[in-house]
């Protein structure tokens, strides 16, 4: 009969108007500045430096396989040069453009160093849309005690698997 | 589906004067014949390749090629790969339209971003890119105007 | 309530104003999209005026038919006659002047009319118009209002007759 | 507590009284009046728009506006401070002076039919004799208005909206007058004061039979009138983005959202005075009544919205005229019965009358009516 | 009537342009729409608003570059396209995939059809006029999902997931019981979203013979997914390619009767409940192993050392919309020679103009709603 399908229909919105005052499953909004979700683990936004004990000191040697490998090319790289202009492992300058990264996640996936993970922070809201977006070394740097507040799992897997590789006998070196 | 080989010859003595090559899997078919062929694979109770899955171009250095993918819906057979090639400057090959509907965006798309002249196309406008742009972006050759 | 008589007296010359200026606007205003509104606002102003003169169930027949079907009606025709798209719609005053001379005619009629007739006026209006017209209607003017649904039927029919398609 | 305000004004009018003329005395009778209906119909429509963006919020399990005040109670007063300062746009090419006057002259209606809704007990603006047939030609005019909006905007979209919003309201019109004339003959009068007491002591006309049909069609009707879902077509936003106020923005649109909200309110408040009893009712004082029942319709008008989709044009005029139209008109048939016999009996015809209208409306429509369909699986 | 009658007496058409900013086009779509009264005439879609020429972008960069890219074809299942994406490269390169590889690529393809259709049957309640319900009860379901996704891959829209000969990460702790709830779960809220809408007679009104497509013009015309299916094709590529390890799961493909706009609902109502079956079979069975094949995990660290042989591969999915296809052609470089996308959405917008004429305005914006595009995979 006309009309009982619609009526149907109504209960189940009711009963959901009333659910929302009793079940946590019908009111799921969180309300977002006082109440805030824990991130997942894995969750990634936009990529950091991780620097071991002092921001001079990055783990990043300026390779340039996370800028080449980035799809949308938002990474520049300058390798810094000691004063006769030989090329040291370091980054001289280190620029990721915000506004262009899209969050894939390789620049970590592809760093054979270990030195660009993928941060948890969200709330990266700026007044400029060019200049304020372009991440420098100074903004991108957080220490590796960072990495391991916001993923437990793999900072101790790439910290086990760094101390394996320092212990190792350093190459005898050449000359 | 039956072999490719099979399929060629059944092509040719079906349909004579109708030469065609077999290239990494692919039925090469020269343009000219390509609409009678079209309509063979789609009628013949044989294949009944009744499915044109995707229409595409490739730029070569040397030529345009449309590839299609044909499905047969009834025979749960395919991909029949089919390539048909034409110049890089005028670039006409005859549209399907008529055989397979799927074809009118598709063939549309592949004039758009690789100017492709589908002969006998309905409405061949621009699809993607906006009227009056005057390039075919995804030629090997084309730089865009900032870059 | 005697004194409550000047009082409605002023509200009724504003309506009359009222009237009278939309109707003059009406007439000459070159936009005949606006010369529709300006209908409306004098029918308004008309079904007003019912009201203060005690009669009330003509005043909501006034709104109800006039403003709320007729002016319905008067919008679309006016929207039909022009381009869809274009709102300005010009009205053609074309025919100004012979238009003057029979309204100086009927008023050279009327006015004197108007003037001599003795206007009796009632001491207590009649109340309750609503049950009054009804039994009028269902009673003294039974056959009348017969012969006017007739028509209006016959009208429908016609109506739908023209509207149906071909099949 | 009953005649709480009625009360109130009289001391006024007293007060007043000892050194005011009589005229003066009338006019401010008059005065308190609108200015009390001035204020309660913006305000009720202020708190209307947060009571359904509430109520809707929870039915689609979500807060709705909590930020503006505690549970959002001021947030009316920013969304008025945002529509008076945001910029008022009118279209090239647009008829100015319509423009205008369109949302303006919409209210004028709105606020008007207040003025024969018997809140309480003595407390109606004016007892007019003719106060259904007064509600019901001042809610046909909202049409004109609407219909100048969508013209004047001189925008496609508009005038699909005023096109659609025209046929929906002349259709609507019908069924809408005639749900109410079964009252009429059993009352004997227009007036809404002696409609409320001639349901007096539970003699609701929602109980009787041909009461509980037309109580259901008015209502119906009276959400197709304010152009509430799922008869919202002629802003139905999804195919003519807003209809007939695509064009409006800030204070203009507002008061097309006003009118709207207004009317839905006067619909709900008429509805319960002409078949749910108006102000009566135990315990309570006669104006919380009407209130209660307005507000528990108007929420029956939110719940729609949240639940159901809009018809097409075609269904819609097709509901009005093949279905609608049919059964009030047979409704006044079992309303006439109802009157002719006495007490147990007229209740039985009239039940079986109406039964029967809805039978046959039933079947005479399935052809139209859509199907249910079972479903199968591609064999292997 | 003569012809000369009939000009006289012919309507005049008004042209309307849906779009690109219009409440009800899923974007930035355009339907250029000649009216005659309600009813459309001629109906040209017009699309491009968001090319960004995807397939160019793909030639200038490695394999594995373009896989975040294609999170963004159809923003609603990124998972389904890098499925796509990824088998058409393995094809090429001819990577195995391990066995639990492959068990997690269905269940996340099987959960983003889930994603897809509820949030789809959201959006066409939303285009038949209901008032954001269906939608927020959509995406509080939905959520559940997005958060699994979160768990594993680190982003709950473009999750960049896949790699070839595998996925990039095995699973979080914890996730396949987040699959078990909500194969546990998603049935009840199935059942609440059918009570809800199926057997609504407004929507049932609404959607039956709307946007009719005939079996024999679906199939001429490249319709794929439950599109096609819903005019009465029994095509799921699932079955008939038996993909990935689609062959070892026990599930049917239901098929639709008329091809309307109701049909397209109710077959996508019924595929979730089959992918419900297919996610617990894919628990049940899952076994342990490695998730990435040895040669993709070195491919996936280092993009540039991942040089397919020389060839060209189409590879295809039944992605939620439908059809998704790859058509890869190697050169033996790093980068693809040409990368070009089928896109289901696409290439089912064909027929649009056919389903809509002769219907009014409203159901040019169901049907549209009904063929489910996502204009970052019609534009690309």
């Amino acid at each position: 009969m006309f009309g009982f399908g619609v009526l149907k229909g109504m209960l189940v919105t009711i009963q959901n108007f009333f659910a929302s005052y009793f079940s946590k499953d019908h009111l799921t909004t969180v309300q977002y500045p006082e109440e805030r979700l824990s991130a997942k683990e894995r969750y990634r936004n936009f990529p950091f430096l991780v620097y071991d004990q002092a921001p001079e000191d990055p783990r990043c040697v300026a390779c340039d396989i996370c800028a080449k490998e980035c799809p949308p090319k938002c990474i520049t790289i300058v390798r810094d040069s000691d004063a006769e202009g030989k090329p040291l492992k370091r980054p001289k300058s280190f620029d990721i453009d915000y506004s262009i990264c899209m969050n894939c996640g390789i620049c970590e996936e592809v760093c054979p160093f270990d030195a660009i993970f993928m941060d948890h922070e969200f709330e990266l809201a700026e007044y400029g849309r060019f200049e304020d977006l372009m991440y420098h070394k100074d903004r991108l740097l957080k220490p590796n005690d960072h990495f391991k507040k916001i993923r437990p799992t793999d900072a101790t897997r790439i910290d086990a698997k760094l101390a394996a590789k320092t212990q190792k006998p350093a190459p005898p070196v050449g000359n | 589906m039956k072999s490719l080989e099979e399929l060629k010859q059944n092509l040719e003595s079906k349909m004579p004067g109708v030469t065609s090559v077999l290239e990494e899997g692919c039925l090469v078919i020269s343009k000219n014949d390509w609409l009678e062929v079209a309509k063979f694979l789609k009628s013949s109770p044989l294949y009944s390749f009744d499915y044109l899955s995707s229409v595409t171009g490739v730029d070569y250095p040397d030529r345009l090629e449309a590839v299609y993918h044909l499905y047969s819906i009834e025979k749960k057979i395919g991909p029949l790969t089919v390539k048909v090639r034409t110049d890089r400057q005028k670039g006409e090959i005859p549209s399907v339209t008529p055989v397979w509907r799927s074809a009118e965006f598709q063939e549309r798309e592949a004039f758009d971003l690789l100017g492709i002249h589908f002969t006998g196309h309905p409405d061949l406008r621009r699809i993607l890119m906006w009227e009056g742009f005057a390039f075919h972006p995804l030629r090997k050759d084309y730089v865009a105007e900032n870059d | 309530m005697n004194s409550f008589a000047p009082l409605v007296s002023v509200v009724q010359y504003v309506l009359m104003f009222i009237v009278l200026g939309a109707a003059i606007v009406t007439v000459s205003i070159g936009n005949l999209f606006r010369a529709a509104i300006f209908l409306a606002f004098t029918l308004l102003g008309v079904a007003g005026l019912y009201f203060f003169l005690h009669a009330d169930f003509i005043a909501a027949m006034q709104i109800l038919i006039y403003v709320g079907a007729i002016m319905t009606l008067v919008i679309f025709a006016v929207m039909l006659t022009g381009k869809m798209q274009d709102p300005l719609v010009a009205q053609s005053n074309r025919q100004k002047i012979p238009a003057f001379i029979i309204l100086c005619g009927v008023s050279a009629f009327l006015i004197p009319t108007i003037l001599k007739a003795p206007w009796r006026t009632l001491a207590t209006p009649h109340a309750t118009t609503a049950a009054n017209l009804g039994r009028a209607l269902m009673g003294e003017f039974v056959f009348p209002f017969e012969i006017v649904s007739l028509v209006l039927l016959v009208a429908l029919i016609g109506a739908i007759a023209t509207a149906r398609s071909d099949e | 507590m009953d005649q709480l305000f009625v009360n109130l004004k009289h001391s006024i009018l007293i007060f007043a009284g000892n050194f005011l003329p009589e005229w003066a005395v009338i006019l401010i009778s008059i005065l308190i009046s609108v200015t009390a209906i001035a204020v309660f119909g913006p305000v009720t429509m202020m708190y209307l728009t947060l009571l359904e963006r509430k109520f809707v919020g929870r039915i689609q399990n979500r807060f709705g506006p909590n930020r503006v005040g505690k549970w959002g109670l001021l947030q009316p007063l920013a969304d008025g401070v945002k529509m008076l300062t945001k910029e008022d746009i009118v279209p090239k090419g647009a008829d100015h002076f319509a423009h205008f006057l369109a949302p303006v002259a919409i209210v004028i209606p709105a606020l008007l039919v207040f003025a024969v809704v018997p809140f309480g007990r003595n407390m109606v603006a004016v007892d007019l004799s003719i106060g259904i047939l007064f509600f019901l030609a001042l809610s046909s005019t909202t049409t004109i208005w609407i219909f100048v909006a969508a013209w004047a905007s001189r925008n496609k979209f508009s005038l699909l909206g005023g096109l659609r919003s025209v046929a929906q309201m002349v259709s609507y019109e019908i069924p809408m007058v005639l749900s109410v004339v079964p009252v009429l003959m059993v009352v004997g009068s227009f007036s809404t004061v002696a409609i409320v007491e001639a349901q007096s002591g539970w003699n609701w006309f929602v109980l009787t039979p041909w009461g509980l049909i037309g109580f259901v069609l008015f209502f119906l009707t009276g959400v197709a009138e304010v152009n509430r879902t799922p008869f919202d077509l002629p802003e139905g936003e999804s195919e003519i983005v807003a209809g007939f106020h695509t064009e409006y923005s800030g204070m203009k649109f507002a008061l097309f959202y006003m009118a709207e909200f207004m009317n839905s309110f006067t619909i709900s408040a008429i509805v319960s005075t002409v078949y749910l009893g108006g102000w009566q009712g135990p315990w309570l004082p006669g104006w919380l009544w009407l209130l209660i029942k307005s507000y528990a319709l108007i929420l029956v008008m939110m719940w729609f919205r949240g639940t159901l989709p809009r018809f097409r044009v075609d269904q819609l005029m097709g509901f009005a005229w093949k279905f609608l139209l049919p059964l009030a008109l047979l409704n006044i048939f079992a309303a006439g019965v109802w009157l002719a016999f006495a007490r147990p009996v007229n209740y039985l015809l009239s039940a079986i009358i109406v039964a029967l209208a809805l039978f046959i409306l039933y079947f005479a429509n399935r052809p139209d009516m859509p199907k249910k369909r079972v479903y199968r699986y591609a064999v292997e | 009537m003569t012809e000369e009658n009939l000009s006289t007496l012919a309507t005049q058409t008004l042209e309307v342009s849906l779009g690109p900013q219009h409440p009800s086009t899923h974007g930035v779509f355009r339907m250029n729409a000649t009216l005659d009264g309600e009813t459309i005439v001629k109906l040209k879609p017009v699309m491009g608003y968001l090319h960004r020429n995807h397939e160019k972008l793909a030639e200038d960069m490695t394999y594995l570059g373009s896989m975040p890219y294609t999170d963004r074809l159809d923003y609603i299942c990124s998972m389904t396209n890098n499925f796509a994406y990824a088998l058409a490269v393995e094809k090429l390169a001819g990577l195995e995939v391990p066995e639990r590889a492959e068990y997690i690529r269905i269940i996340m393809a099987e959960l983003t059809r889930l994603v897809n259709h509820t949030l789809l049957i959201g959006f066409l309640l939303n285009d038949l006029g209901a008032f954001f319900t269906p939608v927020l009860y959509a995406f509080r379901e939905r959520e559940k999902i997005l958060d699994l996704f979160e768990s594993v891959s680190g982003s709950r829209m473009m999750c960049n997931y896949f790699r070839f000969g595998g996925v990039k990460i095995d699973f979080s702790p914890g996730f396949l019981e987040g699959v078990k709830s909500i194969i546990q779960n998603y049935p009840k809220f199935l059942d609440e979203f059918e009570k809800l809408l199926s057997e609504n007679e407004i929507l049932m009104a609404r959607c039956q013979n709307v946007g009719v497509l005939s079996k024999e013009l679906a199939i001429s015309a490249g319709i794929s997914g439950p599109m096609l299916r819903a005019s009465g094709v029994p095509y799921d590529i699932r079955k008939v390619d038996g993909y990935s390890i689609y062959n070892r799961f026990n599930f049917r493909v239901p098929i639709g009767e008329v091809g309307d706009v109701y049909d397209r609902y109710y077959v996508r109502i019924l595929e979730m409940r089959e992918s419900i079956k297919i996610l617990a079979q894919a628990v049940k069975e899952i076994p342990e192993g490695p998730f990435i094949s040895p040669k993709g995990a070195a491919g996936a660290k280092a993009p540039r050392t991942f040089k397919p042989p020389k060839g060209q591969v189409y590879g295809r999915i039944e992605a939620p919309k439908g059809e998704l296809g790859f058509y890869l052609v190697s050169d033996g470089s790093p980068k693809p020679y040409r990368y070009h996308v089928r896109p289901p959405s696409f290439i089912n917008l064909t027929i649009l103009e056919d389903m809509c004429i002769g219907n009014k305005i409203a159901d040019a914006i169901v049907t549209l709603g009904s063929v489910d595009i996502v204009l970052g995979e019609v534009d690309r």
